[in-house]
């Protein structure tokens, strides 16, 4: 390999959060290279979708640093940042569509807010792209109106109209059926080829991890357990991997007697 | 659903037959409460058991808590397969005492 | 034993006040940052939304203003005319009618009436956005929530209060005045002619002000409190009804204070 | 075009005492599909649960009321719907309180959530609610 394509484009070290007084993130590690995919994984309360909100910059860490292209991310001035996020494409967990705008209003946002082109060319660079997400002829629906996996591809569109160098996907196949969800991991693997950008997805399912990961981070209540390439992780040796791999074996561990006092507490006659 | 309440070796036994459904569960739940309200050692038997739902199993919870609170015993003997794929989903295998019969809780010890 | 949990609490809700009167103190100084510097910056705020935001605050609140500081015009004629008799100087009602309405109630009703209905809206619509990840998704496309959500608010509320206030004033003045004129056999002209001899533009200027700052008031705290809603469907349910309840307590406190300051 | 096997339409009065003649009935067409024990049991005691909510929630025991189930297989899909006339039932409401949390109450929301892959209020028909329970069969026999 190349040093090119070593080439880190977010650097995370020592990262420690709180919310409130509870540590959410502990020491967490990672760096994301150019044109890779990474894959942040983990069970519900891991950490997973907070790691992904600093790497966005949306969170200010309690220590630690992230950084993106080399830089600190608290040493970009609002404005570098502005700059900076428009080089960052995301696709929001619930799609995040604007509720008031129509598809293709949508797809064009970025666009309006950002460049000067002409809207004639706005709307055709907007069209552009539903047509690579198979939403073409869908421009005047509003957000309301699209089912589950429409959502997900309309924001996907939003997400890659500027032609972003970073990719990041918050549970691309949550609430989806097995089916749209696998031609979504299908459609972001081919963005990753046409557009050669980063590409950053959180999930908690392994089917869709494994189809598009080309490394895996997984996160165990604000731990790294482990980091490396899908056959690493699934040839770990490390327990807690193979048992969120196996599912279910783990998932929740019930203390009795907490159990029971909960079920219970407050009813009459007990 | 049918059951019949016998005492032996100092232990009362219920046992349940059929389906604990929304139709039969406050019936479980009030002769469970009126057992109880005697302090014995009850032991529920689900061996015959064909069908249980939520309301099935909150009735033995509240058994259970109640027996806890009032310092009595309260366990569940031959738990029927769909019985226990139910108490599985609910989590709750692990909190209550469970036996595969009147002989197996004996060996454990006394009351 | 009792004190020290109460002083606690006292303590822990003082800092969460003066947070949030900061938070929103923040907010309009980002919001006038960008009204004045983002068309410099190559990020207007834009035209359209603001002109969106003046139909939806000030266009479509017109007429319960107006029906509302005209019954208050009509009840303060009636009150004052009783309330005069007794001195015999019922004539009296006119200045009193003209200073009270347009120092005073015009601009307090309009308030009131628009935190009612945008102040709830507001809040109700940056909170379902904050909620639905609409706020981050504009913050990660490198746009300011501030200035595409909150500036236009201002703005709108900067221009549309002063209008809807002098519109009131207007509507609670003839209201007095029809009243007037039918009891005391005042013609509506001549009511207006009076009312225009005692008044000076000091008056006016007063409830003028008085509209900016509560346009302002309205537009951070419905803002604020859409911007801090979690929890759900109840949460937001809980951040548009403190969004008004918040906002008309401020208002009227605030008034007090320009009363005490402006009118001794 | 995937087509569409209606399994099962009924209609059964909202008492408890019909819910063991549904069940019988959901068990049977499931059986029939070749689904083991431990596949079809959960379902059944889904299915059982969501009448048992609307039973006590949304009639609250009235037994003049009527509950429809539709059992529809769409390729390698079950779909449960369950179609009642009562009052609009909250969306927020069907869903069940953190892992870990459960109530008394909220443990039938929590086996339906457990159980099938996709639960949802859906609007379908003008008046009432449509409970539209979802499973995928994989790797499971479905003739």
């Amino acid at each position: 390999m190349t040093d090119q394509a070593f080439q880190a484009v977010i650097e995370v070290e020592d990262l420690v959060t709180y919310y409130g007084t509870r540590k959410i993130l502990d020491r967490v590690n990672l760096s994301i290279r150019q044109g890779e995919v990474m894959v942040i994984m983990g069970g519900s309360g891991s950490g997973k979708s907070t790691l992904l909100r600093h790497l966005l910059a949306l969170n200010k860490p309690a220590s630690g640093s992230i950084r993106l292209y080399g830089k600190d991310i608290g040493k970009y001035s609002t404005r570098e940042l502005q700059t900076l996020r428009k080089r960052m494409g995301v696709s929001f967990q619930n799609g995040a569509l604007f509720n008031s705008l129509n598809v293709e209003d949508n797809v064009a946002f970025p666009l309006r807010e950002h460049t000067q082109l002409d809207d004639n060319t706005i709307r055709i660079m907007s069209r552009m792209k539903l047509e690579v997400v198979n939403l073409a002829g869908f421009e005047e629906l509003m957000p309301a109106q699209l089912s589950g996996g429409m959502i997900k591809r309309a924001a996907l569109a939003r997400a890659i109209v500027m032609d972003p160098d970073m990719l990041f996907f918050d549970e691309p196949s949550a609430g989806l059926d097995p089916v749209v969800s696998a031609d979504l991991d299908e459609l972001i693997l081919k963005l990753r080829e046409a557009m050669q950008v980063s590409v950053v997805v959180v999930t908690h399912e392994l089917d869709s991890a494994f189809r598009i990961a080309d490394r895996i981070i997984v996160l165990d209540k604000g731990k790294v357990l482990i980091i490396g390439t899908v056959d690493e992780v699934k040839n770990s040796d490390n327990q807690r991997v193979q048992n969120l791999l196996n599912r279910r074996a783990e998932d929740v561990e019930v203390d009795p007697e907490a159990y029971l006092k909960r079920l219970t507490e407050n009813l009459a006659g007990l | 659903m049918t059951y019949l309440v016998e005492e032996k070796d100092g232990f009362l036994l219920v046992h349940l037959e059929g389906d604990v459904d929304l139709s039969t569960s406050p019936e479980v739940r009030k002769l469970m409460l009126d057992c109880l309200r005697k302090k014995p050692q009850l032991l529920i038997d689900l061996s015959q058991v064909s069908y249980i739902d939520s309301s099935g199993v909150a009735s033995l919870v509240e058994g259970y808590q109640l027996s806890k609170s009032q310092g009595s015993e309260f366990a569940l003997i031959g738990v029927s397969e769909a019985a226990r794929s139910v108490l599985q989903l609910a989590r709750l295998d692990k909190v209550f005492p469970i036996y595969d019969s009147l002989a197996q809780r004996l060996q454990h010890g006394s009351i | 034993m009792l004190i020290r949990p109460f002083i606690e609490g006292v303590g822990e809700k003082t800092i969460l006040a003066v947070e949030e009167a900061g938070y929103q103190f923040l907010l309009l100084m980002e919001s006038l940052y960008w009204l004045c510097l983002g068309p410099l910056l190559n990020q207007p705020v834009r035209l359209h939304t603001i002109a969106a935001e003046m139909i939806k605050i000030g266009v479509l609140a017109i007429p319960v203003v107006l029906l509302l500081s005209f019954s208050n015009g009509v009840m303060m004629a009636i009150q004052g005319i009783v309330t005069l008799q007794e001195f015999d100087a019922e004539s009296q009602v006119v200045p009193g009618i003209a200073y009270s309405v347009t120092r005073e109630f015009g601009v307090l009703i309009t308030a009131i009436v628009v935190a009612g209905r945008s102040g709830s809206a507001i809040a109700a619509r940056i909170g379902s956005m904050q909620m639905s990840q609409e706020v981050d998704a504009l913050r990660v496309m490198g746009i300011e929530p501030v200035r595409h959500l909150v500036a236009p608010i201002v703005l709108a509320m900067l221009v549309m209060m002063p209008i809807l206030t002098i519109m009131a004033d207007s509507a609670a003045l003839i209201g007095g005045g029809i009243y007037t004129g039918i009891v005391l056999k005042l013609s509506l002209g001549t009511f207006i002619d009076r009312c225009f001899d005692v008044l000076v533009v000091y008056d006016v200027m007063q409830g003028l002000s008085k509209s900016l700052v509560f346009g302002v008031l309205i537009a951070v705290v419905a803002c604020s409190n859409g911007f801090s809603v979690s929890g759900g469907a109840e949460g937001l349910g809980r951040a548009t009804t403190r969004s008004v309840v918040m906002s008309i307590a401020m208002i009227v406190v605030a008034d007090m204070l320009f009363t005490f300051f402006l009118s001794r | 075009m995937q087509e569409t096997k209606i399994l099962l339409d009924i209609c059964f009065p909202a008492q408890p005492d019909s819910l063991h003649e549904m069940r019988q009935q959901v068990a049977d067409v499931l059986t029939s599909l070749g689904l083991s024990y431990d596949a079809w049991h959960p379902l059944v005691l889904a299915v059982d649960e969501a009448s048992s909510n609307v039973i006590r929630h949304t009639y609250q025991f009235d037994g003049n009321h009527q509950i429809e189930l539709k059992i529809l297989l769409v390729d390698k899909t079950l779909i449960f719907r369950l179609h009642d006339d009562g009052d609009r039932v909250d969306t927020e409401k069907i869903i069940p309180k953190r892992r870990n949390q459960a109530k008394p109450g909220g443990l039938g929301l929590h086996f339906i959530h457990e159980i099938m892959d996709k639960t949802t209020l859906i609007d379908i028909q003008g008046e009432g609610n449509t409970l539209e329970m979802v499973k995928y069969l994989q790797g499971q026999d479905a003739r």
